[in-house]
């Protein structure tokens, strides 16, 4: 497995990124939720992988028993995805938000506040 | 019993934890949180100068959370840069609260604004003073929604329309930087930043791998701080929301990544130095023009403003390209300068857009003779953020262009005089159109401001230009200071013993 | 003399509520503090005169190696003494010149504030105070142009005198730096002994040319000269005291300051002669071509400046003494011209100088004054005009003929205009007599009458007042002493002759000019193409440019944000992989999938579709999931690979996506295709180079083994110290629980926010 | 969507749940679980009671404290008087005797108040290491063994505090979303 998930990240951030370049909203959302959620296996794999073992001190024992998986990355992992969570939740009513406000869906109708516009010359 | 120390380190990130704890138990009570956040910023004010105070006598404060040993745990660490930083940050907050009193309009201030602010501001403490690279994310991660919440308090449709953009690329820094430290607990199999110095300078670390890791700490600490392929989502943002919330993030934030930035790459990103070196200098000059071309574009005084903040990017990261004693404390004292003056003139277009009723360079005009005072205090922060002496910006700006002929870097250091000249210009254009400029006839009345608002509105601005002003006279003191901050920058092994207890 | 100087400073701020609490008499207060200035450097006289030095050194920023240094010499002194002179009689003018205007407190700030620095420049014996002082003249400068600050003329003309003396400023910066390297000090007194180790510098060039720049600027040599004559947009009392007497010889101070230090390479005099006298010239020339009487006198000043810098650039003792002579007639000469410019113009509403007519009657000391300032430019014996002329003769004969044809040029234009200026307008009855809109004041004719009585009296007697000032000046410049001695009358020598053949040539000249009063047209039309023009040129492009450039680059799309944000990560990670790091193994790693089970192999074709319907789809319900299958899917393999506790909390937090997907974004339309084919395929590419460059730097990565004494050291003590046998939750609660704190306000501010963000919607109020 | 069987189920789940997530806080210390987990199953019986009977009616069957006052202050002992208003307080749903005496007051809880409550007693869970003399965040242990909760400490305080905070949230997000 060791050699499949790296392909897998890379499809996942890949078809993340790809969604959100999209001009639709919705996608924009799959979009970054996917680019998480790749972030995270990255973290994940990153961190070398075990089969089995969690990291949990079996009864009667005092301390961790090999091959146990590495805490570290997972405690990581634990608090970004929640942080992840929180973000994406606020995203997802952002948009939700935009296209009320706005009434489309489309990215592109959204450069009032920083398209420059070039006044007619003089 | 309670250990000074380890308390220091802690009350500002606590002050403003409690202080939103409490606001959210008074919610719906603005009055009380009104309150709760006045003092909270007075008491951040007091025990950040503490922590300087301390660190200044005692070198570098460590206190290693929960008592763990520090590869550990996560260490909180406070040298001069990071206490001179929150010091900072707490004297910013402090000017903006008291100018969201009457500068912010009600309703936003009912929907948890002081809570907001308040946990901005541990959000960028907990950056300056954490010394564990994942902290460090978390932490910026708290800015980050932060200011998510404050861009988008109060939903208008430009607000919304900013806060797409910078929550789409936020997001995708923060993908990159949390990818970066897999990247490098990967690599080292540590978090913490003065264990991680302590391998990387060691002959059995991969160099390469390291030079690998640090480009993701480059594109999403730049994205942070704004520089120059990177900024985009600075200027289509920053001037969304009303003054009091974007003074405040228009002010500090980016600086906060250039402090994320100066810390990583003189602590642990050290490998093939020249290389990235080289790639700064480049990316400053680029950030200087770009951003100051921006700026002499735009006819909206908070448009020019948030352009201006990419620009001094530019300046700052010139001083760690530059990479010499002086330059980071040139370095670090613009950022110092920067985050005051920044703030002063966003506080200062709100209060001419409070009682104009708009931003709009062409239809302003005529403050000169209707305030001033307030035209004295605007020309006190624009000549400053100029970088004309004997004001704060002068210092810095000296500095690093003595610190980079001393080096011979001569091209950088041209092009941030030329790009300080069209600061200059377009500070001016500010001051002609808005002040010296008659008004243009429009049928808008201006709204009333009774004396009580009046007065909250102009003692924040007045308190920072006095600021501006000290750090501008009484030079010594604060080049003094950022120099010494520099030295511990740059002499790592303060840091790596201090935090390693060795 | 720190004490005086910055309580003049303090009085500065100040000086504005003075004027409003004092009324009539403030004047008294105003003019009062330039005096007792004056007063206080007079003292000095003395002790400098005997070739004595005061210093009073305070630190400043001793790190940077600043320093309130005051050096006081001839040279400091002589200027000290003219700037706080003129201030007095400058800020009396301006109280009668100004009498009814609103914004005469503030000038009276921006004037006091000008006056201290520029004493504060003239006596700095520090690099960076002088930088400090010059960068404050141009500031008060700018803001004195300005005082008409309703005309669009008057703010133009100030924002181009800033940016042009800002940018010589920037390169002053630059060349003091560079100067201070070389010199190896930035105090003024070390680097003037160090004439060789800085000519002799590597920088020196660099340094020069800086250096330059910024006085040339300042003292508007050509190019850089056109914005003096639009500064003129200031009022008179304005114009009088910085743009003719003493802020534009900041530049020729510093020239001569330095002189010591810099001179001896042929670089320095032969650029200095050259741009001198092209000034010289260029300025005698176009004060002819002008009618407004104010633009003439700046020419002239123009082409003084310029006969000054060449004076400096000759280098001699000769051409020293007579450029510290000259600068004192100058000062007093225009500076009396220019005050009586602008009671002219007070007085009569118009400064075109073919309007005016017989003015004596109504104006009878102006007019008086005039003449005695017209009689010193003109170099007529007795005044020190005439002395100034014969030492510049004198210094220019010797060292070559064609710059002495050139500087006669320059003196008959110079009598062409002290005619006008003297005799035209006043006492040339050749109509009616020019109709004022009131009579001329008497109380503002005293000053310029004050300079002309000056002028004559230093002429009548050289020796006494002036001459050991300034040769103490002149030696100051040269760098070592020299004998200087002043008088009126030389005999008959050729140089007298010469002198006499100026004053006939300029009244010729003066002839011809009454009756053929049109501008040669080609040179008019080259000069109207001329810098002026390219100021404007490169402001304008500049704006246009920075607009377009901003609007492609900020053009408001952003998936070309975003894009290129990734392309630069992308870009940075292959130029790093490229560079220098180890190659990935993937052969070795190829048998690695043999070690795949069948259960993951399963997930992982359950990924697969996953992703292609997402892509796929146009349902949003499909999309969520979809979406939801990924998410479980990495949840199982959390699972399987020994993480229950993210498992499990992926699971409840997909579950929990669902829901806020199924409850807010159930009204969002249909979902469309928005983008264009040919867009996708290089968002596929993009996509795929990223998607493939992090899978390397995965691989890459975990081809080499992990050392952590995390995992050992929480393995060995997550029950023995934290108490606990769930690793993970111990790490998250105990070891690491400052994280968990940050996440918990993560969470608590998203939770506010989307409160905010649904509940609160202030377009809407605003409408209602 | 709202059938009977339906609602009655969720309103026997919300319990269950509550139960259920408090064993996954308390066990998380030496099983998978903790905090953050249990806070999350503690908000999905909610979830479904809003998703099914709506915000408002969640609001009141379950964020409502009834309180009652006594108008009438008993002079005699401030202690007292307290005691007995909790006295009445805890056992509301019986019918006070004279009526008139009582003043009734609805307190709201807010889930704002529950993520301020979570946020509190994670931060004080640290200060009181700090306080004997340690840094931040030093756990303190009581000594004691209680079946499923184990060695209670300041930990297990930080872990509550988690879970309040998640609780306190998801409530918050939920009822906000399903009022639109």
């Amino acid at each position: 497995m060791d050699i499949v998930l790296p392909f897998i990240t890379g499809l996942l951030f890949a078809t993340g990124l790809y969604l959100i370049l999209h001009r639709h909203f919705f996608k924009l959302i799959l979009g970054i939720i996917l680019f998480g959620l790749a972030t995270n296996l990255f973290i994940f794999t990153i961190g070398r992988l075990t089969r089995g073992g969690s990291p949990i001190i079996p009864q009667g024992s005092e301390v961790a028993i090999e091959p146990y998986a590495d805490p570290v990355p997972q405690a990581l992992l634990l608090t970004a995805i929640v942080i992840g969570f929180g973000i994406q939740a606020f995203a997802i009513v952002l948009v939700k938000r935009v296209y009320q406000a706005f009434g489309t869906n489309n990215l592109d109708d959204l450069n009032n506040t920083d398209k420059t516009i070039i006044p007619p010359k003089e | 019993m309670l250990q000074l120390h380890h308390l220091l380190l802690l009350l500002p990130l606590l002050l403003p934890l409690y202080g939103a704890i409490f606001c959210l138990f008074s919610w719906n009570r603005v009055n009380l949180q009104m309150a709760i956040a006045c003092v909270i910023q007075l008491a951040m004010v007091v025990a950040s100068g503490a922590l300087l105070y301390a660190v200044n006598h005692e070198g570098i404060l460590v206190t290693q959370l929960g008592n763990w040993p520090a590869p550990f745990g996560i260490t909180l660490v406070a040298d001069l840069f990071s206490a001179l930083m929150v010091v900072t940050a707490s004297i910013t907050g402090a000017a903006v609260v008291l100018f969201s009193l009457r500068g912010l309009d009600l309703p936003r201030q009912d929907y948890g604004y002081y809570p907001l602010i308040l946990m901005l501001q541990m959000g960028v403490a907990g950056v300056c003073l954490t010394g564990d690279l994942f902290n460090l994310f978390v932490w910026f991660e708290v800015l980050l929604i932060c200011c998510f919440v404050m861009i988008t308090l109060g939903g208008t449709k430009p607000q919304l329309e900013g806060a797409i953009k910078y929550v789409t690329i936020n997001i995708l820094a923060s993908g990159l930087l949390l990818t970066g430290i897999g990247v490098v607990y990967g690599i080292t199999g540590s978090l913490n930043m003065a264990e991680l110095a302590m391998l990387v300078r060691m002959p059995s670390i991969n160099k390469s791998l390291f030079l690998m890791a640090s480009t993701f700490f480059i594109v999403s600490l730049g994205i942070k701080a704004a520089l120059f392929p990177l900024f985009f989502w600075l200027p289509a943002s920053y001037h969304t929301p009303p003054i009091a919330i974007s003074s405040f993030i228009g002010g500090l934030l980016t600086k906060v990544g250039i402090y994320a930035m100066i810390r990583l790459f003189t602590l642990i990103f050290v490998v093939e130095q020249e290389l990235i070196l080289a790639f700064f200098t480049i990316t400053a000059g680029f950030t200087m023009v770009i951003g100051v071309l921006g700026a002499a574009a735009h006819y909206d005084f908070r448009k020019i403003l948030s352009f201006h903040i990419v620009s001094q990017i530019g300046y700052m990261l010139m001083g760690l390209a530059i990479f010499t004693t002086l330059s980071i404390a040139g370095t670090i004292l613009f950022i110092v300068h920067n985050v005051f003056v920044k703030t002063n003139l966003f506080l200062v277009s709100g209060v001419v857009g409070r009682l104009k009723g708009s931003f709009d360079l062409k239809k302003l005009g005529s403050q000169y003779l209707q305030r001033p005072f307030l035209a004295l205090l605007f020309l006190i922060s624009a000549l400053a953020l100029a970088g004309l002496p004997p004001l704060s910006g002068f210092w810095p700006k000296f500095i690093l262009v003595k610190a980079g002929l001393e080096a011979e870097q001569y091209t950088i250091v041209g092009v941030s005089l030329c790009v300080s000249i069209i600061t200059l210009f377009s500070m001016t254009k500010i001051w002609n159109e808005v002040f010296w400029k008659k008004q243009p006839e429009t049928d808008e009345t201006e709204p009333d401001a009774d004396r009580l608002t009046k007065a909250l509105l102009y003692a924040p601005i007045i308190f920072l230009a006095l600021c501006i002003l000290y750090i501008g006279l009484n030079a010594e003191a604060a080049i003094g200071l950022a120099y010494r901050a520099a030295e511990q920058v740059l002499n790592t092994d303060l840091y790596i013993n201090a935090v390693l207890n060795r | 003399m720190l004490y005086f100087i910055l309580a003049s400073l303090i009085y500065a701020f100040i000086a504005p509520f003075v004027h409003r609490a004092a009324g009539k008499y403030g004047i008294a207060v105003q003019a009062g503090v330039p005096l007792v200035l004056f007063v206080y450097f007079a003292t000095f006289l003395p002790d400098v005169q005997k070739g004595e030095v005061y210093t009073e050194i305070y630190n400043w920023v001793p790190s940077l190696g600043v320093q309130l240094y005051f050096y006081l010499d001839g040279l400091a002194l002589l200027f000290t003494l003219l700037i706080s002179g003129f201030g007095t009689l400058v800020m009396y003018y301006a109280s009668q010149y100004l009498k009814d205007d609103a914004g005469l407190g503030r000038l009276y700030m921006y004037l006091t504030l000008f006056m201290v620095a520029m004493l504060g420049l003239v006596t700095a014996g520090n690099l960076v105070t002088v930088f400090i002082c010059w960068e404050l003249t141009s500031i008060t400068s700018y803001l004195l142009i300005g005082h008409t600050h309703e005309k669009e003329t008057a703010r133009q003309s100030a924002l181009q005198a800033l940016l042009v003396t800002g940018l010589g400023g920037m390169a002053l910066m630059a060349g003091f730096v560079l100067l201070g390297i070389a010199g190896d000090s930035y105090t003024i007194p070390e680097l003037l002994t160090r004439n060789d180790l800085i000519t002799h510098s590597s920088l020196y060039l660099p340094m020069l040319i800086l250096i330059l720049l910024g006085a040339f600027t300042k003292s508007a040599q050509f190019p850089f000269h056109f914005w003096l004559p639009n500064a003129m947009a200031a009022p008179t009392p304005v114009s009088a005291y910085l743009h003719s007497a003493t802020m534009v010889k900041a530049g020729i101070y510093l020239l001569a300051r330095l002189s010591p230090a810099l001179s001896g390479p042929d670089v320095w005099h032969f650029t200095l002669l050259v741009i001198g006298t092209t000034t010289a010239l260029l300025g005698a020339f176009l004060a002819l071509q002008n009618s407004d009487l104010k633009a003439i006198l700046a020419y002239t000043t123009v082409s003084a400046l310029g006969l000054l810098v060449s004076l400096i650039g000759l280098g001699t003792d000769a051409a020293i003494q007579s450029m510290v002579v000259f600068l004192l007639a100058h000062a007093l000469y225009k500076g009396g011209l220019f005050m009586v410019a602008g009671n002219i113009d007070h007085a009569a509403g118009t400064r075109e100088y073919p309007l005016l007519n017989g003015l004596h009657k109504q104006m009878r000391f102006t007019g008086i004054a005039a003449m005695l300032a017209a009689l010193s430019m003109a170099g007529v014996l007795p005044f020190i005009g005439f002395i100034a002329k014969e030492l510049l003769y004198e210094a220019k004969a010797a060292s070559s003929y064609i710059i002495l044809a050139l500087s006669f040029m320059v003196s008959v234009a110079y009598v062409a205009v002290a005619t006008i200026m003297g005799y035209r307008i006043f006492w040339h009855n050749r109509s009616e007599p020019t109709k004022l809109k009131h009579q001329g004041q008497v109380t503002m004719a005293y000053p310029p009458l004050i300079l002309g009585i000056c002028a004559l009296v230093f002429g009548l007697m050289p020796g006494h007042f002036v001459a050991p000032i300034l040769g103490q000046a002149a030696s100051a410049t040269l760098g070592e002493t020299i004998d200087f001695e002043l008088s009126l009358w030389h005999g008959f020598t050729p140089v007298l002759w010469l002198s006499v053949l100026t004053i006939l040539a300029g009244i010729f000249l003066y002839s011809v000019l009454q009756k053929k009063r049109e501008p040669i047209a080609i040179l008019q039309k080259l000069y109207a193409n001329g810098p002026n023009k390219l100021y404007f040129v490169l402001l304008n492009g500049l704006q246009r440019g920075a607009l377009h450039l901003t609007a492609t680059i900020q053009n408001g799309y952003l998936r070309l944000y975003i894009a290129s944000i990734i392309l630069t990560q992308v870009a940075l990670l292959l130029y790093t992989i490229w560079y220098n790091s180890p190659t990935l193994q993937l052969q070795q790693k190829i048998n690695l999938l043999q070690d795949v089970l069948f259960h993951e192999w399963l997930l992982i074709l359950l990924v697969l579709p996953a992703i292609y319907m997402l892509l796929k789809t146009t349902s949003r319900l499909t999309a969520i999931a979809t979406l939801s299958i990924i998410g479980y899917t990495a949840s199982l393999l959390y699972y399987l690979f020994g993480a229950p506790d993210i498992a499990a909390t992926q699971l409840l937090i997909e579950t929990l996506t669902v829901v806020i997907f199924v409850l807010v974004l159930h009204k969002l339309p249909r979902f469309q295709y928005l983008t264009h084919a040919h867009r996708r395929i290089k968002f596929v590419v993009i996509s795929v180079l990223f998607g493939a460059t992090m899978t390397y730097v995965l691989l890459l990565v975990k081809q080499f083994p992990l050392i952590s004494n995390l995992k050992e050291y929480y393995g060995q003590n997550a029950y023995l110290l934290g108490k606990g046998k769930n690793i993970v939750n111990v790490i998250l609660i105990d070891f690491r629980a400052f994280d968990t704190l940050g996440e918990m306000t993560v969470l608590a501010v998203a939770a506010i926010g989307i409160f905010a963000l649904l509940r609160l919607r202030m377009d809407k109020e605003e409408k209602a | 969507m709202r059938t009977i069987i339906l609602a009655t189920a969720i309103r026997l789940l919300i319990p269950v749940f509550q139960i259920f997530s408090v064993y996954i806080l308390f066990r998380g210390h030496n099983h998978p679980g903790g905090g953050f987990i249990g806070g999350l199953i503690g908000s999905i019986g909610f979830i479904f009671y809003v998703m099914t009977y709506g915000t408002k009616h969640t609001l009141k069957n379950y964020f409502r404290v009834h309180l009652k006052n006594d108008k009438v202050a008993d002079l005699h002992s401030r202690a007292r008087h307290r005691f007995h208003i909790a006295r009445v307080n805890s056992r509301y749903r019986q019918r006070v005797e004279d009526e008139w005496k009582w003043e009734h007051r609805i307190m709201r809880i807010r889930p704002v108040y529950i993520i301020a409550t979570g946020l509190f007693l994670a931060a004080t869970s640290g200060l009181i290491g700090l306080f004997s003399g340690n840094p931040y965040m030093t756990a303190i242990w009581t000594g004691l063994e209680i079946p499923i909760v184990g060695k209670p400490g300041t930990t297990l305080l930080f872990d509550a505090g988690v879970y309040l905070l998640v609780f306190g949230i998801v409530l918050k997000i939920t009822f906000v979303m399903a009022e639109e």
